[in-house]
């Protein structure tokens, strides 16, 4: 059984192939002004990488924001559902996942036989997104790389006031007035925005082990503030960013 | 991620440069005074010979605003053959940095070099200043003298500043100093974009992409609503003319114009100055005015 | 997929519509009609006024009605909306009030003309904003305000002593005294008791024969859901001391049971059962028909049931019942003094919404416990409300034991008389969600209204 | 001293918890809002200590409190659930407001089991309210002699009505001192006096109140009458930070209008017949609360006297971010007080301050009040 999962989100398209529930393939593009483009690049990729052509595949599934865009489907599911499948399959003992894209984070409670028991997500506003990254990185003119790295080597902490991921630029540019250590802002930003992530996972409570998925998941500053906050082990999923698509991959092979 | 973005056409970037007034000898002055303004977006500094502008740069900030405020005013002084910093008798620093001027004699709000500059450059006829900066929005009423009456600013939320043009520019791919007049050649006014808020209007201008809308459509409704934005704010002073916009996004037109329509008169336009100068301007008038006082002293 | 039930329009509801009507259209001829024009909010014991000829404008629903313009004319509801903010009301605040302040201060009328001239506001404070929003609505209006002062009893497992009970009873009572002495002197007018009376009795009447009304739902299927049941429970809102309003309430009784007699049901699909808190965004009502495209009925919700309910507690088998009337027990109201002390004693025994503002904590969630068993309630949806911080009291409570008891529950941030802080397409993908966890499977694909 | 406060606010638990040790056999009681007619738990032997934030970036609360509260709701709720005030026995309020309403309901439920709730009128302008309170204070005597298993004696009420008469004597003394040309104290120091005060046995602040009066205030100048003076008004405030922002310029804060400043000690009880009735006559008849300022507007006359008397150029109005009682009044404030003449600054309080946005308000507000330096 072969099977396709799609995760259309805001800031990039993530494709997935599965053959007997392993991985054989994975694809990623990101999302420009012309919709359908990063779908088939991302599509194309996952198939080369999987070295097998479309006629193969038998299942389909669809999840994220995007969704709509593939017409013809045998599961389509929202993200929450998708997570809960997909970290089951990797990791049964993770009963609570944080999942941080580029515009949406959520909590997902996740149930012994993979489905979501419970979820929250961040409301209107974008602090607590990868995007706040960017544009902190930005504001202190480095790469989201170097920007991790700094906040790694934070020796004190400082509270950033700001709930608007551009508004916080300021803050950040007054602390550099004030000449704080770049590491300490660095450190700032990401416990500012694992604030907003762990708040999200405490109001479902938290249970079992935590799981971090999504693309901010490979941001080891993030995920040092995040453990700070949640006082326990957080255990980041390989290639957390493909997860939503692997499960609702997943969710369409046992359709 | 971030590193890909910087090898892209960095759209969002206006024209930097510095200027000398032709006409003019600075050894002529009795009194050379300087405003430098340290925005948390750009940088300008201002230099005047007995209260008339003389010379200016105008540059991107750096995140260190001791940095960005040595780096601009080094760029003025390139601008003026012969003059050495010490030639300045009297300088204010402005701006969200300015307090890192390490050169200054004095550091002054933006708000009263806003209302101080705005005075120099349209008149005492004003009596609103609406300062549109990078990441601050600040309503400022004034009296004849450009002295500040009241005030008022943005609060936690940017939504509605030029740095969230800037993001716009880049996202679609359009010179920040074309956007406004490619947002008004539209047939039809479009429905405001329903968030200002730069990361999501990211998305919901992706979205409008999608539903076939042309750039300048969807640049139109972008401009409408961050003059939506802009009007609810400035309302809550109470507004009276001249009104006068400084600052860099006074030179969106396509945010200028709607923000008329929604004040129902015509923003007051008579000044041939850069309206980024006004903070720079305003400290430095304020720098002239403190030296003649340390002089009587 | 073949409906489970029968289904059938109910014969009362257009009754219903024109009731509403004809109550706006009396306060927009109130003056030529020389009755009093009073402002006041939906608990105010708006039974008081009775004794005079007169109309009342009930805040909240009208704040509501006012939201719900933004479905038709999205331009009028900013203006109004943006008028209070521009006066320099935070946006955070009560946004029935921010409507209404709208409305006024732009000197337009929601149902056409301009805002009616009120002759003085009788309110009744029970949560921060009430007593404040009509001395600034009378501020402007330049009219007199009298504003009484409603402390709740607690929640029974609290214990409260009878002593303090009887000061609370005391409290309104005087209170009621001294409103309708003010009301004599600064209208010039005089105050009929035997009205006043009928009134309270009315009051009485209405809200028990609501709360039956709410009981006889809890049947299967359910012969209403909450959108039909928010377009009948607001007449009480507004006109429960009115003698067509207690007649009509007795009508629909009638028809709900035999509804559920012959098992017409509100929703023909009904696989799955939910109640929901707090206000609904009152321009965006269509996710109850979402639900339903997954045979989601919504059977009712602790705020509709409270606001015009009046509850009885049960001490022994630790529930609520529709409280008895003062007829039922036989009490006699003779003088004005007797109606006085029933008005207090009532509002203050068998309403649960104002202890719910005051006291959230163990009690509230009893309340919402024994829903969720008396109404066979499969799953609960907690509209987290940023337009009323009043009715949001506790719901974050509710939401973790709800969640120890293992009962679904899915929160939704929105605000329930702005549309500006409700975003439809991230609630229906929460919905799409929460279907999901409930493993349900849509039943049909759902359109929205227009 | 003033040093001696400092060290109190800074350490309010490390204070319970020697007192505790020193009063073996008695207990103390967190109270959150300032309406809770302390006297009588003092004169049962008890303290009552008030319930603070801590200013630090928490989410313990975020599963129980609904994210539209005020911060300062939250941060109170967080010190519970942080276990920080585990040595009270009790916690009691009297009707605050929706929000700390919240914060006390998920108290109770989360933290400390016995209560006390007394239920303050909110129209304290009319004369029903005092049979109401009076009856309901009697009731909450009851409630405390259940607990403690022992009467209150009308002398034990008498002598904490003297203790907490002089306590509030005492600081309005302080207060005076501030009208003077060249302030004795800072904002700052004196807000950690009033703030530590409501941490303390009312014996204990009362001595150290007065040696601070006699020994160290006296003659004393910690600001010039070349700054700027300064009024904040609003809602709770223990904002040391802010407060150390603002005075770093040449400016100074001479009075306030706060729950934990002046609205706390602002008027005594007089002693009538009953010392029920007069404690309830205190508390109806004390500088409002703007939800409780209704239908007339008793702030607006009383915030003005204080700005006249106290020589304040401009006011800082600060309050919670959410807080709605003061959103509610905050109109006619700035209306009122722009038609006075008196530049006023907008600001909403978080559990941190962004002190980089503050700093350039406060800043220009000072620029409006200098008139002849730049201008």
């Amino acid at each position: 059984m072969i099977s396709i999962g799609y995760d259309l989100g805001a800031a990039y398209s993530k494709v997935v192939v599965l053959k007997d529930e392993k991985v054989i393939g994975k694809g990623i593009a990101k999302t420009t002004l012309e919709p359908m483009e990063s779908v088939i690049e991302a599509r194309k990729a996952a198939l080369e990488n999987a070295k097998i052509d479309e006629g193969q595949v038998e299942r389909v599934g669809v999840t994220g924001s995007g969704r709509n865009l593939i017409v013809k489907s045998d599961v389509s599911a929202t993200d929450v559902t998708a997570d809960a499948a997909g970290v089951n399959h990797i990791n049964k003992e993770i009963k609570t996942v944080i999942d941080v894209g580029g515009e949406e984070a959520r909590a997902v409670k996740v149930s012994e036989d993979g489905k979501a028991i419970n979820s929250a997500v961040n409301d209107k506003c974008a602090a607590g997104a990868g995007a706040f990254c960017e544009a902190m990185a930005r504001a202190m003119q480095v790469s989201i790389g170097e920007f991790a790295e700094y906040s790694l080597k934070s020796t004190q902490r400082i509270a950033i006031n700001a709930q608007c991921a551009i508004f916080a630029e300021s803050e950040v540019v007054s602390l550099v007035a004030e000449e704080t250590p770049r590491q300490d802002i660095c450190r700032a930003v990401h416990d500012g925005i694992s604030e907003r992530l762990t708040s999200m996972a405490k109001r479902i409570g938290i249970e079992g082990k935590v799981g971090l998925i999504g693309g901010a998941a490979l941001n080891k500053g993030l995920v040092e503030s995040i453990k700070d906050d949640l006082g326990t082990e957080v255990t980041v999923l390989p290639d957390p960013q493909y997860v939503s698509a692997l499960g609702v991959a997943l969710m369409a092979a046992n359709a | 991620m971030a590193q890909q973005e910087q090898k892209e056409v960095e759209y969002w970037r206006w024209d930097e440069g510095n200027w000398k007034d032709p006409d003019k000898d600075w050894k002529d002055a009795k009194v050379i005074s300087a405003g430098v303004d340290v925005g948390s977006v750009s940088s300008q500094a201002v230099i005047m010979t007995d209260g008339e502008l003389f010379a200016y740069a105008n540059t991107r900030s750096g995140y260190n605003s001791r940095w960005s405020a040595e780096n601009v005013m080094k760029w003025a002084l390139e601008a003026v053959p012969g003059m050495k910093l010490e030639d300045i008798h009297y300088i204010v620093g402005t701006g969200y940095g300015r307090v890192r001027v390490p050169f200054a004699h004095r550091a002054i709000t933006e708000i009263a070099c806003h209302g101080r500059g705005a005075n120099f450059m349209y008149g005492p006829s004003v009596r609103t200043v609406m300062d549109m900066g990078g990441q601050d929005l600040k309503a400022i009423s004034v009296d004849e003298k450009g002295k500040v009456l009241n005030f008022i600013m943005n609060e936690k939320c940017a939504a509605g500043t030029g740095r969230g043009m800037e993001v716009m520019a880049d996202l679609l791919k359009v010179p920040i100093g074309k956007v406004g007049e490619l947002s008004l050649q539209i047939e039809k006014e479009p429905p405001p974009v329903s968030t200002t808020c730069v990361v999501f209007a990211k998305t919901e201008a992706l979205g409008l992409l999608k539903s076939g809308w042309s750039v300048p459509m969807v640049l139109a409704a972008y401009c409408s609503a961050m003059a939506h934005r802009i009007y609810s704010q400035v309302k809550t002073v109470d507004i009276q003319k001249e009104f006068v916009i400084t600052g860099g996004s006074a030179k969106n037109l396509g945010i200028v114009k709607r923000l008329e329509r929604e004040l129902g008169f015509e923003i007051y336009k008579g000044t041939t100055i850069d309206t980024q100068l006004a903070g720079g301007i305003g400290g430095a008038l304020f720098g002239k005015a403190l030296y003649e006082k340390s002089l009587k002293k | 997929m073949e409906q489970k039930y029968k289904t059938a329009p109910l014969r009362c509801w257009n009754k219903a519509k024109d009731i509403r009507m004809n109550i706006y259209q009396e306060i927009a001829e109130a003056k030529e009609k020389g009755k009093l024009l009073i402002g006041g909010g939906a608990e105010s014991l708006i039974a008081i006024p009775s004794g005079f000829e007169h109309a009342m404008l009930v805040g909240e629903p009208y704040g509501a009605a006012i939201a719900y313009v933004y479905r038709e004319n999205p331009e009028l509801y900013m203006q109004i909306v943006e008028a209070a903010e521009h006066a320099g009301y935070p946006r955070d605040l009560c946004a029935y009030m921010r409507d209404y302040l709208g409305s006024l201060l732009l000197n337009k009328y929601i149902f056409g003309g301009p805002f009616p001239h009120l002759d003085f506001c009788l309110q009744a404070g029970f949560c921060d904003t009430h007593s404040k929003w009509y001395q600034i609505v009378s501020e402007i209006e330049k009219i007199p305000y009298f504003s009484l002062d409603l402390v709740p009893f607690d929640w029974e497992i609290a214990g409260e002593s009878e002593k303090t009970k009887q000061l609370k009873r005391d409290y309104i009572v005087s209170q009621i005294h001294e409103a309708i002495e003010w009301m004599e002197k600064t209208s010039g007018r005089t105050f009929d008791d035997e009205k006043f009376i009928q009134g309270v009795m009315n009051e009485c009447d209405s809200t028990s024969v609501w709360a039956k009304i709410c009981i006889a739902n809890r049947a299967i299927p359910a012969p209403l859901d909450e959108k039909t049941i928010l377009s009948l429970y607001v007449l009480a809102v507004i006109g429960r001391p009115r003698q067509d309003v207690a007649d009509f309430y007795k009508e629909c009784l009638a028809e709900v049971e035999e509804r559920v007699a012959n098992e017409i049901a509100a929703c023909p699909y009904e696989t799955a059962r939910i109640i929901t808190d707090s206000q609904p965004p009152w321009f965006a009502l269509d996710f109850f028909r979402l639900f339903e495209s997954y045979g989601v009925v919504s059977v009712g919700a602790h705020y509709s049931f409270a606001l015009s309910g009046g509850w009885e507690y049960d001490p022994v088998e630790k529930t609520w019942n529709a409280a008895r009337t003062p007829r039922e027990r036989g009490i006699e109201i003779k003088t004005r003094d007797d109606a006085a002390k029933v008005l207090a004693d009532w509002w203050l025994s068998t309403g649960t919404v104002c202890r719910g503002v005051r006291h959230s904590g163990a009690g509230k969630i009893q309340r919402i416990m024994d829903m969720v068993d008396k109404w066979h309630v499969d799953g609960v949806v907690l509209h987290l409300n940023r337009g009323c911080e009043g009715t949001s009291m506790g719901q974050m409570e509710i939401m973790q034991a709800l969640q120890k008891r293992g009962t679904p529950v899915m929160t939704f941030e929105g605000n329930h008389a702005d549309p500006r802080e409700y975003d439809e397409q991230r609630t229906f993908a929460r919905i799409q969600s929460f279907m999901e966890t409930m493993d349900l499977k849509q039943i049909y694909e759902f359109k929205k209204e227009k | 001293m003033i040093k001696d406060f400092v060290d109190i606010y800074q350490n309010r638990h490390a204070y319970a918890k020697e007192w505790k040790r020193k009063h073996p056999d008695s207990k103390v009681v967190g109270y959150m809002c300032s309406y809770l007619p302390e006297e009588l738990f003092y004169a049962a032997g008890l303290l009552p200590v008030r319930i603070l934030g801590s200013h630090e970036p928490q989410n313990v609360t975020e599963p129980y409190v609904f994210g539209m509260y005020c911060p300062f709701s939250r941060d109170v709720l967080a010190q519970g659930l942080q276990g920080r005030y585990d040595y009270i026995d009790a916690v009691a309020t009297a009707y605050p407001c929706m929000h700390l309403g919240q914060a006390f309901d998920s108290w109770t439920i989360h933290v400390t089991q016995k209560y006390f709730y007394v239920d303050m009128p909110n129209r304290v302008q009319t004369p029903y309210a005092f049979p109401f309170l009076a009856g309901r204070l009697e009731e909450t005597k009851r409630e405390i002699e259940e607990w403690i298993g022992k009467e209150i004696s009308a002398s034990d009420l008498k002598t904490a009505i003297e203790v907490y008469n002089e306590n509030r004597s005492l600081l309005r003394q302080i207060y005076e001192l501030r009208k003077a040309e060249d302030v004795p104290l800072t904002g700052t120091e004196c807000m950690h006096i009033t703030t530590a005060n409501l941490f303390m046995d009312k014996k204990d602040a009362n001595k150290l109140l007065k040696d601070t009066i006699e020994k160290e205030l006296s003659g004393r100048k910690a600001k010039t009458a070349d700054d700027s003076r300064l009024m904040i008004v609003g809602s709770e405030n223990d904002d040391i930070k802010f407060l150390e922002m603002v005075e770093r310029f040449s400016a100074v804060i001479v009075n306030d209008d706060h729950c934990t400043g002046s609205r706390y000690f602002w008027n005594n009880v007089e002693m009538e017949n009953g010392a029920i009735e007069s404690i309830a006559r205190r508390y109806l008849a004390r500088p409002v609360c703007p939800q409780r300022d209704y239908p007339e507007r008793l702030r607006l006359p009383h915030l003005l006297q204080m700005a006249k008397d106290w020589g304040a150029q401009g006011i800082i109005f600060l309050q919670q971010k959410f807080c709605d009682p003061h959103e509610l009044d905050k109109v006619a404030i700035l209306n009122f007080f722009k038609e006075q003449g008196i530049p006023t600054l907008y600001l909403e309080l978080d559990v941190t301050v962004p002190l980089g946005q503050f700093r350039i308000r406060v800043e220009a507000l000072l620029e409006q009040l200098r008139e002849d330096d730049i201008w």
